[in-house]
């Protein structure tokens, strides 16, 4: 009975914090209003006993939301003061496209034949998880990790304007760098 | 809680972030869209696995959607600061070179 | 092999929150205390009372177009955070919350850290406390990284995410003897996300007090009791996670709980007096080009101690 | 009176000071600060922070209006004293502490200002103009912040206006407020002597003090606190003649200064300024290097000022400025505004604040740019 009064109290959070995002007027209340639906569908899956994954939710994205705000404040310029928002185009196909949409996949939800369970839950889902990873899918994680790892790399190259040859020439022997701003490590 | 509610409060999850994919001018907004997606198929895919199959197999797919999601984050952040660079501007109108 | 600790009920919250806050109250006398010996003047423990009283009689204020709802979580944020923490701390035999990813838990809450900081600065729609709030992103770039990865470390070796099992697992030897490195990068994100010492530049004279710049009355209260607590909260999950947990002789486990994480916090209390500021923009490539390769370092030296073992 | 009552004395006993200085009054300020903190209370760093305003000297019209708008954002219990002369500080604080402590009159303070207090921030709020190119060449959108007049460790009487990216600071100007009002025609001591008799020649323990008030604000801006409060302690020494103390003290602190690693690091490589910069931007020859080397300078001028004969200034504590503004006490370097503006260009807060406080400040002259 609580777990359903959980389940359900956290299912309206999720879904009002998320149109929340695209309802108010404040770059920072969007983007907590986004990290509060993740942190609330990140504790459902805490009620669904996938502890782990659960928590990483959270981890992830209360932290990728925080960077997020930041961005936003940065390219859009806002403060709490202005709080003018608006920035709606081709709401008109929008609005019905994602309506249409619910209601297909609520229909899918709701009357399709979902089979009852199959299989037993694991004695530790957290251990079986890492056995599962780390067992026949290392060599899919390992690769996820280094797309991951690529990702970043190539995400700082593409956003940032200095290179190399601005920092250390064109030989690269300046040292140290020609940097606008020392770094703590004095290279 | 059964899997009919959680596959609806995902669907629900789903089509609001589908609107705000569709209906947002600004590049970090369509990304918080596609995030706020991402975010009923983690709750969709959980539900599943709950209710349907809980072996382990099931959370690897959960794991590799979270990764995709960071995966899109890192990337949407650094094609917003390069549009930015280029077009003073964090509109996806003004990014159309490539529609017909 | 010492028992895991058991799940106590949830009525026993108050009396977590209720030592938390002790720690707490001791860290601050001690800071007082500390303070007032090194500016000369004998009212030193009284300081933090006197605070106290002065914050409680204080109006509140708020400034022009503050976002206040973002404003006042932010404030409130920083004591949640720390009593979350404690939830999966066990204390000797008892623990609140006994989650099998309290490693993890812990790890997700203190990235809320991120949030809380930055949104008191931002709500404020103050230049300074906006300032502030970024500088605490910043530092957070360059420790939240390492932090997570000295985490990593001790729940390797206990081969589990259990708070109780990672301590019970040292039974031999604390971790904190052949994972040093761990350690200090552990502390240095404690004191970090308590925005404390040589972190507290998003706190800075230089900008008006940064965060803290506009707040006043009972919302600075809560945000310096946050911090305090945070700290309080911080030596005391590293008690079960480098410090052997209860181990120790003659007295019983949860004193020696207590007991080392007293001795951490006033470490950490101490530290703030040494140390100037690590200014964000020289401590970013430190965090990224030292203490992160230093701490994968110590993991593989934990992996390979592991497997070999 | 009860809890309330109780409440009050303990919080009055343990009040937080917000001292403001008018350019000239150093002296002042420094009792201020030093009385305060006989008497246990602390220098707070912003409005909200504050139960007393301290405003030592008489504000010109452009920094009365600063202070009064200042005084609207105390959060109150609230006092506000002003002090004319060192001799009266003890009085003015007294008289601070019965008005913190007088209840009724801080109740009927309270409901005078309308509904739970709305203030403007003190630095300006987040206002926003449009964007820029940043270093890194994004365009970003532009803070304007004025930094200054009064900021905790900041030289009196100095106004920056400043464009930040994020809280980089991209253009700066700078100004010296009230200029050409009262007495100060010419320039703005900012520690120079008093201005309230004729310009005389600082002796040469408040020359070392002076330095050694520096000295403290760059050591508690780079978050040193402790060393901070030592460095102030012994410019009270200095003050009120008690030199023996004072040089030991002095010794004890270069040792602890030239020993922290971490200082030095943190210091290292900011603000580098080599003699023909120094030259051009019209500053003293001796503050060449970085911001370690100025500090460390700082502290060997205040060593030779101390053991200097008393009485009489031994050598300026910078290159004497020849005809320097009228107003200035002889004997003290002025600082041009305009070089302060245009060290700090390109660093941002944090490292700004900690460039313009190795800069030793004396007093400022006339701005002639923008």
């Amino acid at each position: 009975m609580v777990t359903h009064l959980v389940f359900w109290g956290l299912a309206v959070v999720a879904v009002l914090a998320g149109v929340a995002v695209f309802v108010v007027n404040s770059m920072a209340r969007a983007s907590y209003s986004l990290a509060l639906s993740f942190i609330a569908v990140g504790l459902q899956v805490l009620l669904l006993q996938q502890l782990y994954v659960g928590v990483l939710v959270i981890l992830m994205m209360v932290m990728e939301m925080a960077i997020m705000a930041v961005y936003m404040n940065m390219f859009m310029g806002m403060n709490p003061a202005m709080m003018s928002m608006n920035m709606v185009h081709g709401a008109r196909h929008a609005l019905p496209v994602s309506v249409g949409v619910f209601l297909l996949l609520a229909a899918g939800a709701l009357f399709a034949p979902w089979p009852s369970r199959r299989g037993s839950l694991p004695e530790d889902v957290t251990a079986a998880l890492g056995t599962e990873l780390m067992g026949p899918k290392m060599l899919a994680m390992a690769a996820v990790g280094v797309v991951m790892a690529a990702t970043i790399v190539s995400g700082v190259v593409l956003a940032a304007h200095r290179t190399r040859y601005d920092r250390f020439g064109d030989d690269l022997r300046r040292r140290p760098a020609a940097d606008p701003q020392p770094g703590g490590v004095g290279r | 809680m059964t899997v009919r509610t959680v596959l609806l409060v995902a669907a629900a999850l789903i089509s609001v972030g589908l609107y705000g994919a569709l209906s947002q001018q600004v590049v970090v907004m369509v990304m918080m869209g596609l995030e706020l997606m991402l975010n009923g198929l983690i709750l969709a895919v959980a539900g599943l696995w709950w209710f349907c199959a809980p072996d382990p197999s099931g959370q690897v797919l959960l794991l590799v959607v979270l990764a995709a999601m960071t995966v899109e984050m890192a990337m949407g952040f650094a094609v917003a600061t390069s549009l930015h660079r280029l077009r003073r501007s964090d509109l996806t109108d003004t990014a159309a070179d490539l529609s017909g | 092999m010492a028992e895991v600790p058991a799940a106590v009920s949830g009525g026993w919250a108050p009396v977590a929150a209720g030592l938390l806050g002790t720690l707490a109250v001791a860290a601050a006398l001690l800071d007082g205390a500390l303070a007032g010996r090194a500016a000369g003047v004998r009212s030193g423990m009284g300081r933090s009372a006197g605070e106290v009283a002065r914050l409680l009689r204080q109006r509140r204020r708020t400034t022009v177009a503050a976002d206040r709802l973002l404003w006042r979580i932010g404030g409130a944020g920083l004591l949640v955070m720390a009593l979350m923490i404690v939830t999966v701390v066990p204390l000797g035999r008892w623990t609140l919350f006994d989650l099998d990813v309290g490693v993890v838990w812990v790890n997700a809450l203190d990235v809320l850290a991120w949030a809380f900081v930055w949104l008191t600065g931002w709500g404020a729609n103050s230049a300074y406390a906006l300032v502030g709030g970024y500088r605490f992103l910043a530092h957070g770039l360059a420790y939240e990284l390492p932090l997570m990865f000295a985490l990593v470390a001790p729940a390797v070796a206990a081969s589990s995410l259990r708070v109780g099992e990672v301590a019970a697992a040292q039974q031999g030897l604390w971790f904190v003897v052949w994972m040093p490195v761990a350690f200090v990068v552990y502390c240095l994100g404690v004191v970090a996300i308590a925005v404390w010492g040589p972190f507290s530049p998003a706190l800075g004279r230089d900008v008006a007090g940064g965060v803290t710049a506009e707040l006043s009355g009972v919302d600075r209260l809560l945000f310096l009791a946050g911090r305090y607590a945070l700290l309080a909260a911080g030596a005391a999950f590293a008690v079960p996670m480098f410090l052997g947990g209860g181990a120790g002789p003659l007295l019983p486990a949860w004193a020696w709980v207590l007991v080392k994480a007293t001795v951490l916090l006033a470490g950490l209390v101490w530290l703030r007096r040494r140390v100037p500021a690590l200014r964000p923009d020289v401590f970013m490539e430190v965090g990224w080009l030292v203490l992160l390769p230093a701490v994968l370092l110590q993991d593989l030296l934990v992996a390979v101690v592991v497997i070999g073992g | 009176m009860g809890v309330s009552g109780a409440l009050a004395r303990l919080a009055t006993r343990h009040a937080h000071l917000l001292v403001i200085e008018v350019p000239g009054h150093w002296l002042t300020r420094v009792a201020v600060e030093r009385q305060a903190g006989v008497r246990g209370w602390r220098l707070a760093v912003s409005p909200a922070d504050a139960d007393i305003l301290a405003v030592c000297g008489s504000p010109g019209p452009e920094l009365a209006l600063v202070v009064a708008n200042l005084w609207e954002q105390l959060p109150g219990p609230r006092a506000r004293i002003d002090v004319a002369a060192p001799e009266l500080v003890a009085a003015a604080l007294d008289q601070a502490e019965a008005t913190l402590r007088d209840t009724p009159r801080q109740r009927r303070d309270s409901a005078g200002r309308d509904g739970p207090g709305r203030d403007e921030a003190p630095g300006g709020d987040a206002a926003l103009a449009h964007g820029s190119e940043d270093r890194d060449g994004l365009e970003m959108d532009v803070l304007h912040v004025r930094l200054g007049p009064v900021l905790p460790d900041w030289p009196a009487g100095l106004v920056l206006r400043t464009h930040l990216h994020g809280d980089l600071i991209v253009e700066a100007q700078a100004g010296v407020v009230d200029v050409g009002q009262g007495g100060l025609a010419g320039g703005a001591p900012v520690v120079g002597g008093d201005t309230s008799g004729e310009a005389r020649r600082p002796d040469a323990g408040e020359l070392a003090a002076q330095r050694c008030d520096n000295v403290a604000r760059l050591l508690a801006l780079a978050g040193w606190s402790d060393a901070a409060g030592l460095a102030r302690a012994i410019r009270d020494h200095l003050l009120i003649g008690e030199r023996s103390a004072a040089t030991t003290e002095l010794a004890r602190l270069r040792r602890r200064v030239r020993r922290s690693w971490l200082l030095r690091w943190s210091l290292r490589r900011v603000g580098l300024l080599p003699s023909d910069e120094l030259a051009r931007l019209g500053l003293a020859p001796n503050l060449t290097g970085d911001v370690w080397d100025r500090l460390n300078g700082m502290l060997d001028r205040a060593t030779i000022a101390a053991g200097g004969p008393a009485g009489v200034a031994a050598r300026g504590p910078a290159g004497v400025a020849a005809g320097g503004p009228t107003g200035v006490a002889a004997g003290v370097p002025v600082t041009p505004p305009a070089a302060v503006a245009s060290v700090v260009s390109g660093w941002d807060v944090a490292t700004a604040r900690l460039i313009v406080a190795s800069l030793d400040i004396a007093a400022l002259g006339v701005v002639t740019d923008g």
